[in-house]
Parts: C-alpha cells; structure tokens; sequence
C-alpha cells in the first residue's frame, strides 16, 4: 500500500520516539505481561528520550532501570519470556548488541527449535542504530546483518512513526524474539501515527511511492532519503518505486521481486557497510529469481562504506549514503543502461 | 531440618533418585559406547547428592535452570526418563524431538527451563524466571545450577548482578566439581572458597559438602525459604566431583588417578545408604528393593524408547518460528 | 593455482590439526611475540586436541590455559597484540564468539581506523565452525557473515591442510586482526602439508579444479563436497570447476568473476544459513558485475537451511548441503538454462 | 609516602594537571555549547584528583586503559592538549585524525592505549596489557580506569578474574563517581563499598578519598609498587563526584541539587591548594602563577588546534587497515 494510514483511521502527529512510547503504553496497559528493562530508561526517560516521563505513568516494575548488563538483561529477558511474560529489552544503543550476542543468538533465537517447540520465546529488544550524531564507531553501527543471519529471530526496521508504533505492537504479539532496530536520526523526526492499538502486520513491505522507471529498496533512515531522491529524480523526469521492506525478516521479497520485474532496474540502499549487508541478500534473491531475466540493468547497491563510522561531521556524512547518492546512482541506472 | 536419613518415605525417594540418575548416565554411557547414541555427552556420575538434595527443597512449579552436565537436574526435578532417553536417542518422542539432544533437555512440566549448551547461559536466564515470578506474584523460587568454571563468564556476573539488585528469588547453585573441563578451580578463581564470590554481590554465600544430600538439601532449603520470603538471592556452592571425563574427549591428563580414586570413596549414594540403615529407617531389603526397582524402569524406559520412531527432518523449516 | 603445494616443494602427510600444530610450532619458535590462549588448550591438549602435546614442547607461557571467558580473553589479546606481542586466541566453538563480539567487532576490528592509524591490532582468533558431530544448535554454527561484515576484520576459512598452516602463518604475519575459521570435520583429514614457514597468502582464492561448464564456489567443509561432487559430474558429463576462496575477507572477487565470466553459470555452496549467509555476497558481486551480462542461468545457493542445527544425526545431515544436493543443483543449472 | 603538599616541584606538578584536566573541559564545554564541536561529550569535572593522583605514581611506559570520560586520564598519563582538542575538534592533527573523536582518543607515547565507547571496554585489554608486559619482562604496569556502573558488566568481570588468575601487574581503578548515568551505585551493587568485590577475586581491595589527590596517589602506588614486583593485581575504589550531568541529554533527574551542590563543596583543587598553602610549600603568588599558565597554554593550545586543517574524507577505506 502506498499510503500506510488507512483513510478514516483517527490519526495524531507523534515524533518517532512518541510513537514508541504510545506503544509502550498501549501494551502495558492492555497487557499484565508486558514490561520493560533497559539502562536508564526509568527517571532518565531513555538516552534518546524513548521513555520520556513515562515511569510517571507505569511505574518502576514495568518500567525497569537497570545495571550495565546488556547480556544479563538480553538473558533476564529470556529467562521472563518463556515464563509468561513479554519482556522488551532496550538496548541502549544496537552496537551493544554485541556484548548481549550469546542471550540473543544462542539461547533467545534457538530455544523454540532446540526445545523442540516445548516452550516460545517472545522477547522484544529494541535498540537504535545508526550513524550521524557524531557519537563515532562504537556508537553508529548499522548491525542488522548480525540478527537477520540468524534462524530464529525475527527483524524489524521501522522508518516512520506509525511504523516504530505499529511494528512495535506488533513484534510484542508475536510469539517469537524480534529485534526492533530504531534509528537514532529517526526519533525526532513526527508523522501521522495511529491511535490506540494499531498494528503494522510483520514481514509486510510498504510501497513508499510508485514508479515505473526503477525500483529503490530502502531501508531504516535510507527510506526517507529515497523519498527526497524520488522527488529530485521526478523533477529530472525518472519516476521511481520506493519500497521500505520495514520487516528484514521474514522479508516480504514477493512485492520487492513483482516491482523489479515491473520496472527492470534496482538500487538498493542502505546505511550499513556494504559487504554482506542487509542487501546483499537481497541482491541475490533477485539474482536468483525469475526476475532475473527482467532485469534491464545489473543490481545496484548502494551502501555505507566498508568502514567504522568516523567521529569528524564530514567523514560521517561521506560513510553513508545521501540523497545525493541516491540521485546519483539512480540516474547511472537509468541512463546508462 | 528434618533428617532425611530418618524418614522412610523421605530416604526413599532420595535413593531412588540419586540411583536412577547414576543409572541413567550408565545407559547414556553404555549406549554410546555401543554407537547407538550420537554427539557428546557430560556425565554427572558421582555428583548425584546435588540435584537431588536441592530438588527436594523445591516446588514443582519452582523452576531450574539447568548446565549442559544435566541429566541428574532433570531427573531429579521430576522429568520422565523415557522421553530424555528418547532425546538422547534421537528420537520423535524425545522431550526435543530430537532436535535438542542431551544439551538442551528441557521439561517444563516439572519448571526444567533447560539444559545449556552455553557454560553460564542459564545464569541469567534463572535471574530472568525469577523476575518473572516475582512480577506475577506467584511465590515462585528458581535454582541456578551452573558449574564452577561457569563462574569464570561475564553471563555469570550479570545474572547475579541483576539479581542481587532487585532481590529476586534465585538460588545460584554452583556445582564445584573442582574443574571446568581440565581447569583447577582452585587455580582459576585464587580462592579458598567459591562462595567467597557472594560478599561481592551483597548476597549470603555458603560452602556445603555437595556429596552430602542432606547438607546440600538443608542449604537450598534455606535458601529458597528466604527467597520465597522476600529474602532475595543466595549463592551455595556444593563441593562434589566428577569421576568421568568431561566429555568423550577427555584423556583425563589434568588431574591423578589417585585423586579420583580418592573420590571414588566418597561416593554419594553408598554414604547415604549407610545412614539410612545406621538409622535404621530401612533394611538393606528395602534398599536393594530401590535398586531393583530403579533398574527395571530405566531399562523398560530405555527399551520403550529405543523402540519409538526415529525424530524425522519433515517440517524442520516450519519449527523455527512459534506461531 | 589448480595444485596448491608447488612442485619441489618438501611436503609431509598430515592432519589439518597436525597441520595448524605446525603452524603454531614454527611461529612460536620463529617469533618470540607469538603465544597462544584458550580454553583448555594446555595439558588437555584442545577440545578437538588441535593442540596436543605442544604444551610439552613450548610450555605454559606461551601456550596459555584460560578460564572460561571469552570476551575476557580475546580483550586480552586486543591488549597483548597493541603493546607489542602477537597474541592468537583459540575459541573452542566458533559459537561462543557471541559471548566475545564486543571485543572482536567493537575493538578488535575498530582500534586502528579509531585511532587514526596510531596503532595496530595484530591478533588472530581461532575458532572451528560447523556442523557434523551431533552437538546441536549452539556448538554447530557457521558464523562467517558475522565477521565478514564488520569493516576490520578479515576472515579466512582453510579447507585442507596445507592452508589451515599457510593461512594461520599468512594471519600471524598479518598486522590486522584476522578470524581463522576452522572447521570440526575437518581436524581429522588428512593431506600433503608444506613443511617450515609455508605461507598461504591472505586474498587469494584457489582454483581446486577447472572446468568449463558451471563453476562451483564453495567455503569450508564445503570444498571436498563440491570437489566430490565434481568427480560425479564429470563422470556425468559435466565438468566444474571449483573455487575455493579460501580467504572471505579481503575476497579474492576477480578470480570468482573470471571463472563466472567464463562458464557462464554459477553454483554457490555454503554450510551457513542462507539468509545472509557469505554466498549472499558473492552473489550480489555477481550481480552488479560486469558478469552479470555472460550469465546463462540466474546464479544459485545451496546452502545450510535456515534453522538452528538439529541434533538428530539425520536431521543434522538434512540441515546443511551433501555431496548429492551440490550434484543434483549443479545437474539442473547445467540442464535447465 | 611523601607527602605531595609538601614538595613544591610536585605541588606545581599535581595543581597543573588538576587545572589542566578542569580547563580543558571547561573550554570543552564552551565550544560544545557554541556548535564548534559534534557528538558528545563527557566531562569529569570535579573528578581531577583521581587521574592526577593515579598517574603519578606511574612511569610514562606504565599503560592506561581509559573510559568514555577520559580527558583527565589522558592529560594526567602526559598528552599533548593541543593535539587532544584538535581530536574533538575534528582535525587532521588530533590523535585519531578526526576518525575517534572524545572517546577514542589515545596517545601510546605516554602509554595510554585509548578511551574507550564501550563501558568496561577496557578491562580485558588492560589485562592484555599487563600479560604482555609480563611476557615481555618489562616491569610495566597497566592501571585500567573505570567507572563505578562498568561493574555490572561481564567484561569487567572476565578480566579481572584473568588478571588475578595470572596475578598480572594491573591496577584496577574504579572512579567511583556514585552514578552510571542515572544508576546510582549504591543502588546497583548492593554493597557498602565497591572494594569488598576485590575478596571475591582473591586480590586487595581498598576504597579512597577519590577528592584527595594524595590519598589515590598513595593507593595507586602501593597497589603498583606491589604489581611491578610480582604481587598481582589490587583493585582501588577512588569516592568521587561528577559536577556535570552525564552527557549533553542529561536532565539530571535522578539527583537532587543539594546532592550535587554538597560535592560541590569538596573539590578537589581549592582542597590541595589549601593543604599547600597550609605547608608553605607554595605561596598565593605562586598558585596565581600556576593558573594563569595553565590558562594561557591552554588558550594558546585551543588557537592552535582550531586553526589547522579539517580532517579529510581522502583515504578513508585505505584507513581501516593496517599494512
Ligand atoms: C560459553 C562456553 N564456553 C566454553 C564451553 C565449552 N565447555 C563446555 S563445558 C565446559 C566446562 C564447564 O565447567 P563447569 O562450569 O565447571 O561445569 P562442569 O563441566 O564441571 O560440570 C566448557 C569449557 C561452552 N560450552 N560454552
Ligand atoms: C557496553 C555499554 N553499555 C552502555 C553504554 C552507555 N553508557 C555510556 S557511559 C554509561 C555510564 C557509565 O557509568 P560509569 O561506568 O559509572 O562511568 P561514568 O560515566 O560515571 O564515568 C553508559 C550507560 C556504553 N557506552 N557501553
Ligand atoms: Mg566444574
Ligand atoms: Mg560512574
């Protein structure tokens, strides 16, 4: 659908992190179950301001302040989730994800299986990536290549507010882990969100904007960034499809494979480095698919570059991908094939 | 507490689950000595005295978290030995359809949260079932068994961590079977006693004779009460020993005949037994009943599972996700 | 090269242990920096006895028994490679570099761009892979990509002997941090071994065989499987040739694409988990490449399923790409385009 | 130990790095505040005497491993302030070349391999560093700077059991600041004093006036005098205060202003000025002196820095290896 918010649907305009925080307060209230833990996410109101005021509200057992453990709280969230809660874990930032990497690889994303389907794991961990608050390498990773390789989890990405609202609901209803991957550079940015419980269905795509000239996958921040490409390639007379697979796994390749076959031609962005990032996966289900024989041009993507995030504002910015890239690339695609 | 040596009914049931713990892990052994069973295998054999003194202080609803040398947790938590043989087996009916094998044993039926293949993974897992039952108020206590070298992992630390800060009821039961594969304890930790650990935690921290069922019972038994009180976490450490290997691959180069010799002597069950006829609680008929007993229901168990379909690859894809 | 070990060369049968044995003999022996960490890899000789009996010939100092920390000791080496010594760390299952991410991808890898060049970070981590020995889900990973993806690393993956000691001495030389993924089943296999300080060279792949068909690209285990397979292809009629790159990163990409280029079809086999699995990678290179206009057939994966590795022998076979699954998917590319 | 009041070439020494380490940050924060410089940042003001203290009981080749907050460390272990702010500035000539930024700066010529993002980052490798040394028959020692809230991780954890397993020549330094971020450590730990977590290491442990440069002085240099000759390591708890919030999105909502305006009360400098007026070591003029050159070097420095080249984007992909 191009237009995520249903028309009739009552509507308010929230910034990302307000969307996260309605939907925290949605499930806990609708859900004894549902609690949060994460580092300083009580009286601090969240590094990113996520949680804001909301302790006020929920209070200090469902809202809980915890030591720097991202491990213990990734594996106390394991512990509480086949119990019978619905724990969501935050990490502070996702490149900690790499000290909770045992919890959530080995025990959270293989104890349905391994148990032989005994016992689910619905564990919530959110955690914002990205690059471009100059907080440099160990603060600006984009790391969703990590938890998408790994059977067993689910992947999530939203890149508006209805989505960091609606995917994060969602991803609670599910029976299984899902890793919610925020955006920092997102959180302030506000758009009409949905009131009440709404859900964005997991492992649906959105078609952002439709085109018959090319095919853009974006992703996280990159999906706003293909939107402001999109508009500069229209004035340039290149009508672009925008597509935000918004769940990374289960991906929804079905609508990403029906439009490339549509158009011919596929840029992919997205902000992590490119070597096995997210779309080169995505580049070889297309390379492998019947789509391949539509294909007018090669695959493109276009990513960060194959290095740690460096602090100096202008390196940063010259890391990732920007509207002008997207420009770029789309326009080589088009004219020079 | 009520001496169990004194207590028919009580003295029984230790026996019976400190025998068909000894006697499964036989089988397990046999079995794969005769090719019939697959992978790796961490026998618990001379450690029996620990889950079985420390279960018998708990609920069935309480949970466990469990350590990849953990037949003897499952068994002494309750579980049925037909459907862990059958795992080991490699078979349908298995508690993991085959998929998990002995490392990951779970049965939730009797609170089991699981075996782990991750030395220390349970750890924060036990602090996290714990949180759950105390935000859901149910009275619920959870016992951590982990090993001595699991307290060498970060995992370790955070979950007691966690745990000594929000007082939750859990029980870190540390298995000081005075090596972590061929690592000395006594040389990693630069320690006289693993609970010397707890101070650091602000948690009470004892050392019992892990060979004893009745030390490590009362011990537990302490400490799930003040857990279910309110009391917050403990940390015990039960001093046993493993006369196996650690696994198929151990030669065994790390430590003296002699010593494990000198610890064939103390073997749980035996020294158990004498102080149940010492006390005359019952004849060396009905021990040898227990024995007998044991016996024929592992190996009817053993025969049933053996007998049941194989685990089959049909559907693997579909049981990765719940649904 | 078809034939790796260079004629005239001196040569003895061993092991791929015996061979990373060697390996560490003559490094240890050649640079007083050089020593050795793990866990048990002392008087018990190694998990999977890779290290046997040297303890008796280098002795505890240099060949070091750790408790069980992993992310303490591979931070150890970070700390030992950047003050001067050339530290290797054994990690008993490849699995557990969850429990050391941190210290791999955050400071290992990131150190030396971090720091504006200023230092360098010369360790190498070692690590076997793979499934094949019924010890289920979280001892049986293939976690390649993990590594692959993170700008500062690079990653090598020996499939015979000879390069389990050329690509660990090749590492060791190496003044940036490299990830020696080894694989279980393949301890025991046994081949002609360069004896002294033979080197493998980082970045560059190894043609196994040649041939004119399909080409074959397979890591790992993986490479007798498709050499096996070949055999029955080319008994068959079909003849493969069989890439194996031996280093993932840096990725020896030209040799791939000449081969490609050339035979027009390719197969890409990997135990790993497909969904972002390394072939994902290679695919997508493909698929941007100049490459992309001789492909006669859409590039294909074999690949790991994507399910955490079951126990049951059978279901562990049924899990990862056998010899008869690389000759039926090579069968149908060579047939069905 | 000598008392540090009492000589002036030392006085001097230890007032003009506390002043240094205060100014720096105070200009750290202007430029912060006027949009000159990007990211974050991480003040340790109020916090002067620990670093001071600490590193003059070392030699310049002993190792520091630092933290997020590191500008004290650094200056204290002998940096370069210029080349310091031209890193936060975002230069080619700071000491990452603009790559690092506040928590990535190191300076290996005086031994300071790097402030660390990751909160206990630096413990293993602290530890690394004293293996090495070790091994290498140095006599170096490595002090590894923490804080209080990096005691709930496991990589705090893992590298000091290594460390005491091994009985390596490193100091443990915890900068005892009593918040991570919002957590206080009282809360989090469960314990009177941090240092009762060293008995569960098997090493010393001693918890100090971190206000009183003397007092973590003499801490520091017991504790290395004892690694340097083969004693092992000691862990160290320096009671101190941070004067800042913890970072630029701070509210400071989880303490009260009389909290924060009582530490106040104990800063560190005026308090050592006070003991050196006290002792006649210095005078008034002299202290004047010291300040004011303080503050001119510091000016110059930030002029300096300022002025020279932007770091580039040339050459980035070339940059993440070494060759
Ligand atoms: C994270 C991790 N590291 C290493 C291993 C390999 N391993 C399995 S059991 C074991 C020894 C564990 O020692 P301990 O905790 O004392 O338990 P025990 O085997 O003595 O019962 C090791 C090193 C593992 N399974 N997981
Ligand atoms: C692994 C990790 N977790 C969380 C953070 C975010 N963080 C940065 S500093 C900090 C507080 C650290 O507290 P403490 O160790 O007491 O040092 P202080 O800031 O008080 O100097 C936190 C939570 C981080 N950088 N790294
Ligand atoms: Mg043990
Ligand atoms: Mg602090």
């Amino acid at each position: 659908m191009v237009d995520e918010v249903v028309e009739g649907t009552e509507t308010k305009v929230m910034t990302y992190a307000e969307a996260i925080r309605d939907a925290l307060r949605v499930a806990i209230a609708e859900d004894d179950r549902v609690f949060m833990m994460g580092e300083d996410v009580g009286i601090y109101g969240g590094a990113f301001g996520v949680t804001g005021e909301l302790i006020n509200e929920v209070g200090t057992e469902r809202l809980r302040d915890t030591t720097i453990s991202e491990l213990g709280i990734v594996g106390a969230g394991v512990g509480a989730a086949i119990t019978g809660m619905r724990p969501i874990v935050e990490l502070q930032f996702s490149d900690f994800s790499a000290q909770a990497m045992d919890q959530i690889a080995n025990q959270a994303a293989k104890i349905h299986f391994m148990l032989g389907g005994a016992v689910n794991v619905p564990l919530v961990i959110r955690a914002p990536g990205g690059s471009g608050t100059g907080a440099a390498a160990q603060h600006s990773q984009s790391l969703e290549t990590w938890f998408v390789h790994i059977p067993g989890l689910k992947v999530v990405m939203p890149a508006t507010p209805d989505d960091a609202k609606g995917l994060l609901l969602a991803a609670l209803d599910d029976p299984n882990p899902v890793v919610v991957l925020e955006h920092k550079l997102l959180y302030k940015t506000s758009g009409d969100v949905r009131v009440g419980d709404a859900r964005t269905p997991l492992g649906v795509a959105a078609i952002r904007r439709e085109g018959k000239d090319l095919t853009i996958v974006a992703t996280g921040v990159m999906v706003s960034r293909a939107m402001e490409a999109a508009e500069q390639l229209a004035a340039a007379g290149v009508d672009a499809t925008v597509i935000d697979p918004r769940t990374l796994k289960p991906l929804d390749s079905k609508t990403i494979l029906a439009s490339v076959t549509a158009t011919g031609r596929v840029l992919l962005v997205q902000e992590a480095a490119g070597t096995l990032g997210f779309m080169s996966e995505v580049a070889a289900i297309i390379a492998e698919s019947e789509t391949f024989a539509h294909l007018r041009a090669p695959v493109r993507r276009l990513s960060g570059l194959d290095i740690p995030i460096p602090y100096a504002p202008k390196l940063e910015r010259a890391a990732v991908p920007q509207v002008e890239d997207i420009v770029a690339a789309a326009t080589a695609l088009v004219t020079e094939w | 507490m009520n001496p169990l040596a004194q207590d028919a009914e009580a003295a029984k049931s230790v026996l019976k689950t400190m025998w068909m713990i000894r006697r499964f892990e036989e089988a397990v052994e046999d079995l794969y000595g005769r090719g019939m069973m697959h992978g790796t295998m961490h026998l618990s054999i001379g450690q029996e005295a620990v889950p079985t003194g420390a279960c018998l202080a708990l609920n069935k609803d309480d949970y466990i978290t469990s350590t990849h040398r953990g037949h003897g947790h499952c068994i002494a938590k309750g579980a049925d030995i037909e459907r862990m043989m059958a795992e080991l087996l490699a078979k349908e009916s298995g508690y993991c359809r085959g998929r998990g094998g002995s490392m990951h044993i779970a049965d939730t039926t009797t609170g089991n949260l699981g075996a782990n293949g991750i030395v220390a993974g349970g750890v924060p897992i036990a602090t996290g079932a714990a949180l759950s039952a105390h935000m859901r108020g149910t009275k619920q206590v959870a016992v951590c068994f982990h090993g001595d070298g699991a307290m060498g992992e970060g995992a370790w630390h955070e979950g007691v961590v966690l745990a000594a800060m929000w007082q939750l009821p859990v029980v870190f039961l540390c298995e000081n079977n005075h090596y972590g594969m061929s690592m000395a304890s006594e040389k990693a930790f630069n320690l006289e006693k693993l609970s010397d650990r707890a101070k650091g935690y602000g948690i009470p921290g004892v050392t019992v004779d892990g060979n004893d069922v009745q030390a490590v019972r009362d011990a537990v038994q302490e400490a799930v009460d003040r857990a279910r009180s309110g009391g917050g976490p403990t940390f015990i450490e039960a001093l046993t020993y493993r006369w196996r290997g650690h696994s198929k691959s151990d030669k065994n180069l790390y430590r003296t005949r002699e010593e494990i010799e000198e610890w064939r002597t103390h073997d749980p069950i035996p020294a158990f037994e004498a102080r149940v006829l010492q006390a005359g609680t019952l004849t060396e008929t009905d021990l040898e009943e227990i024995r007998n007993q044991v016996r024929d229901e592992l190996r009817s168990a053993v025969q049933r599972a053996n007998a049941a379909p194989d685990a089959t690859a049909d559907g693997l894809l579909e049981a990765v996700y719940a649904s």
